[in-house]
């Protein structure tokens, strides 16, 4: 897939929760194919201090308007620079990136945790687009933490599980009894260890999982060899063999 | 057809440059990961990702932390071999209208020189870059291109297998750089090109625990510039060789600073991480201070400092 | 009356600091030039200007240029000697409540043992700094802490006259500092600060001139702070002395790095440019990082890494 | 003097030519006594990549409103950045630095050009202050290049010259027939030739002149030691023993 460095316009940026913000970016022409699961490479500008882009899935893509939605959690300098980036200023962006979900089977359980989520809405919209209906798990610490469940909900069965029960079930997502359905395929994004767990579960169940790393990257393009995963095959680049993988295929998972 | 600006053009003993910009090892993948942003052919050369005699998983994740205005690396020469370079990555890179250089890594000398003759044999590769100074091994690297002996040893064995240009890249982690680089002059070097990166560290303090798996790493980016422009003057003083100036390049003027302060050419690593197409913009912007300054060329100026 | 914060004191050799957190030599002028803005008292110390023999004027302006997240200095030790310090500055600052640290410097052995000797006089000076690493000088200076038998002799020699605690400053310029930091723990140093400048260089491209008059010159701030934390941790596993960490320290996250890496106290550089009470608000963060992570001190976790 | 490092709030920021913008910054508590030809070293907290404060002279104070004004030149990234800020937003400043300009004389004259202007502000309010008002001669090379006339004119007689005759008379400040007139004291601040050439001409009707210099500096309080100037009795540090100086103490003036 052709990749391009262009600037993007912010067509809205939105704070979803102190700490979690949504960018909406108009791109100038037709956007090329997007896969879901696919990353953009951020140039910070503003903000000092900021040398490196940063990754960031690629949370949704309308491809009538040709806009692309970011979906960012502020947890350090470049992160906390682009959460004050305002509409009508433009935005450079190395995209797209990594390989992506593949989309498989008919019954299929996404699920995220913190900025984990994002690519999920992504990938809902995807499985849409062929007729499926998936399931969503979301993981969070309490209901505050909680955003975009009417957009998730209107993509996919939302499943909800809260560290305090303030909202959907009480506990961790591998509590959650939907795990118990049967599918076809689970998907995952978002802290290693719940990756971890959900992918231990899948594997209980004879059950293919895909995991999206986020994996510190200097280049994105496969050029650097910084983002590497150790797989059974040896070192992989997460930026251009992943960052999804099957669990399987990983040592440590 | 494209034309190019005649007067960047420059020599580096065996090998005619279009121009002073290359593209630094270990920072611009095979040259392929960027043509999607740049017509390569713009460029004055390529440098391909450090090559070993044999396959090198490098370094266990993670790899790689941003500092002040700079990165550390530990890849450690991560690359499948030289056998695999030669018998499938050189068919897809060879035909590029540029020059293909390959940084040849080694933990002995007999790997360096093994590497170096199988890349001899290869037609369009005009030159190669012997790095002596890779401070992310645990092995031999950075340990041949900080002392006069093993850096003079190395370079002289490879001399005798290797026909075409010879650039031996150095090490800033030494007391004498000039010293180095007249043993290396002294053992039949081409060229010289300098600087790799500096032996540096991190560490995250609320997890109380370096950010990389090897606990230290090398150092690139602008902040080294200062110091990389300081070894390339150092140098350029005092051996006759041409060099190839790194270090924190991130723009033209970065790129005449190296040329003032004597070098032939210029790589760029770091940049092409932040602008995919810096290096094609470096190109233009030295063409554009030659317009400005009214300078036919930038032999008038090299080495002025 | 002021209470300190008593999980902060820490012991080099002979000496007892309030915290570890000291003012680096040639940034902090006398303490005086900083008293408008905090309260001196609230340092672990200061380290006083670079002390020579006889008054010496320094290098010609300019002697500053900023860089990516750095400046390069090249003051050249410009102060008017020894006998002025002992006569008038002394009494000026004799009685500050935090300890007076003189950085000794010299362009021959008899040089620094005639400033350490009458320094050894004063009763309110409880230790000295052996500058052996300034770049900026062209005899002696950085000469003296780039070889091993060079600065094993300086100590040696100062140690007979000097009988307080006696810290010795290294150069990160260098190949292998272990080597250096054990010849001089060899030659009888109480503890050692690390590290001084990097060498570097700056240039104006469109002037085509150098920015500094000496052409090059001292890389100080957060770039040189990745090269810092590893000459701070390559030393520590080395060596038994305590180390005094420095480069590049702008914050009390930056100085917790150089404790993590092995260091017993810091010294804030350049960062007192930025903001001239930066080294008492360090203070006081490293207060909150004990309280946040519950620790009695920073001995449970100094050179964890 | 005391000195501070205090934010102010910026209550203005006005683009007076492409190039030149001047702030007006409020102080918090009663402003301390400021001499003129004084400076403040600025915190430029946006627009990354600068480390150091930057010195501007002290433009004009308002010791009613406890207002201090400084005017900057934009020629680097320093000053692009502090271009941008906007009213509102804090500015730290450590101030005031430097020992200013000795009120010397009755008749006397001010010349000043590009961003050395700035401080003769100050100098001619405080002449007037005791009942002087002095002649001020302002150089730049075209009216485009003219602002605050208006500010100035109020303060003192102004005379201007611009290289190409487009207001004033044409040609450079030493060009100016008010040079001739007899003066107590010269006072100078501007591009260093241009303070040359004034000293030479001062020099030669037997007039002190005061130049302000502008080095580069690193701390601005007398610490680094990399701001000196060389005068008849060695290395002086512009910060703290000058940035004003009688332009025969100087060697190459
Ligand atoms: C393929 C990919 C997709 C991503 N998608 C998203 C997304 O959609 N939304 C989102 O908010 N974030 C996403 N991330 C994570 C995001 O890249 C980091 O949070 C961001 O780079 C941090 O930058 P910063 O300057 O704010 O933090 P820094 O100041 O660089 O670091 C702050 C803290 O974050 C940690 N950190 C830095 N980079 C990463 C990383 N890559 N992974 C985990 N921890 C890191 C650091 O160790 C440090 O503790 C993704 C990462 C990858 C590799
Ligand atoms: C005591 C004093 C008072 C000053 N008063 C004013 C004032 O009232 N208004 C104003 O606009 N400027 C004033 N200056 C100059 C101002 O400090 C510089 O223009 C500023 O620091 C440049 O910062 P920068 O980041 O924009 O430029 P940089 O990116 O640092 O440099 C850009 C260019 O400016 C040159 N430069 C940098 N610093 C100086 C300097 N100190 N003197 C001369 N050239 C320099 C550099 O060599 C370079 O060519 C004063 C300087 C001093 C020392
Ligand atoms: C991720 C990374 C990988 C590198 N790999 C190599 C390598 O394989 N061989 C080599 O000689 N230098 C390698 N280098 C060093 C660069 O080629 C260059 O010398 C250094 O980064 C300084 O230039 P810069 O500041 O422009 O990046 C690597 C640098 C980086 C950042
Ligand atoms: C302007 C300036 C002057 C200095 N003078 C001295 C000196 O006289 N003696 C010395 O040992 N170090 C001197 N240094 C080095 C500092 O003490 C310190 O080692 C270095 O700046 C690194 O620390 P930093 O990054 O925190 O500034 C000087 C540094 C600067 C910036
Ligand atoms: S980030 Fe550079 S190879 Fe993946
Ligand atoms: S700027 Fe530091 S002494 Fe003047």
């Amino acid at each position: 897939m052709k990749k391009y460095c262009k600037d993007f316009v912010v067509v809205e940026n939105i704070a979803l929760t102190p700490t979690f913000f949504r960018l909406t970016l108009q791109y100038p022409e037709k956007l090329p194919e997007i896969n879901p699961g696919q990353f953009v490479e951020v140039l910070i500008k503003e903000g000092a201090d900021v040398l490196l882009r940063r990754p960031i899935s690629i949370h949704d893509v309308d491809e009538d308007k040709n806009q692309i939605l970011l979906l960012v959690q502020i947890v350090g300098k470049g992160t906390q620079a682009l959460s004050k980036i305002q509409s009508g200023q433009s935005l450079n962006l190395v995209f797209p990136l990594g390989s992506g979900f593949p989309l498989r089977g008919e019954k299929v359980l996404l699920v995220g945790g913190g900025c984990g989520v994002a690519p999920l809405m992504h990938l809902s919209r995807a499985f849409n687009n062929i007729g499926i209906k998936p399931d969503c798990l979301i993981g969070c610490r309490n209901q505050e933490q909680l955003f975009s469940t009417k957009e998730y909900s209107d993509l996919s069965n939302l499943h909800i599980a809260t560290e305090d029960g303030s909202c959907g079930i009480r506990g961790l997502v591998t509590n959650h009894p939907i795990l118990d359905k049967k599918f076809d395929t689970i998907y995952t994004c978002g802290p290693t260890p719940m990756m971890k767990a959900i992918a231990k579960e899948a594997l209980k169940r004879n059950i293919p999982c895909y995991v999206s790393l986020e994996n510190t990257m200097a280049c994105g393009v496969g050029a650097c060899l910084c983002c590497v995963v150790d797989t059974k095959e040896g070192h992989k680049c997460t930026c251009t063999e992943g960052p999804v993988f099957l669990s399987t295929d990983l040592k440590d998972f | 057809m494209k034309t190019f600006d005649k007067r960047l053009e420059v020599k580096i003993k065996g090998i005619n440059l279009k121009n002073p910009v290359m593209t630094a090892s270990g920072t611009f993948g095979y040259g392929e990961e960027f043509s999607d942003f740049m017509d390569l052919s713009d460029l004055g050369g390529i440098i391909v990702k450090g090559t070993t005699g044999t396959h090198r998983e490098g370094n266990p994740y993670p790899r790689m932390a941003e500092t002040p205005s700079g990165m550390l690396n530990a890849v450690g020469l991560q690359n499948k071999g030289v056998d695999v370079f030669c018998e499938t990555v050189y068919d897809r890179i060879k035909s590029y209208d540029t020059n293909i250089v390959v940084n040849v890594s080694g933990s002995t000398i007999e790997e360096y020189v093994e590497v170096a003759e199988k890349i001899n044999a290869l037609e369009k590769i005009p030159a190669i870059e012997l790095n002596i100074s890779c401070p992310n091994v645990k092995k031999g690297g950075m340990g041949f291109g900080t002392d006069c002996l093993m850096a003079s040893q190395v370079v002289e064995a490879v001399r005798k297998v290797y026909h075409k240009t010879l650039i031996v890249k150095l090490s800033p982690n030494v007391t004498n750089i000039v010293e180095i680089a007249k043993s290396v002059e002294g053992a039949g070097a081409d060229s010289l090109s300098l600087i790799n990166t500096l032996l540096g560290m991190a560490i995250d303090a609320e997890k109380r625990k370096p950010l990389l798996s090897t606990i230290t790493g090398g150092l690139s980016g602008p902040a080294v510039k200062p110091v990389a422009l300081r070894c390339v003057w150092q140098v350029a003083k005092n051996t006759k060789l041409p060099i190839i100036g790194l270090g924190g390049i991130m723009n033209a003027t970065d790129a005449i600073e190296f040329i003032l302060a004597g070098a032939t050419a210029i790589q760029i690593g770091t940049a092409n991480f932040i602008d995919p197409a810096i290096s094609s913009k470096i190109v233009a912007g030295l063409s554009e201070y030659l317009d400005r300054h009214n300078l036919k060329s930038f032999d008038d100026i090299r080495g002025i400092i």
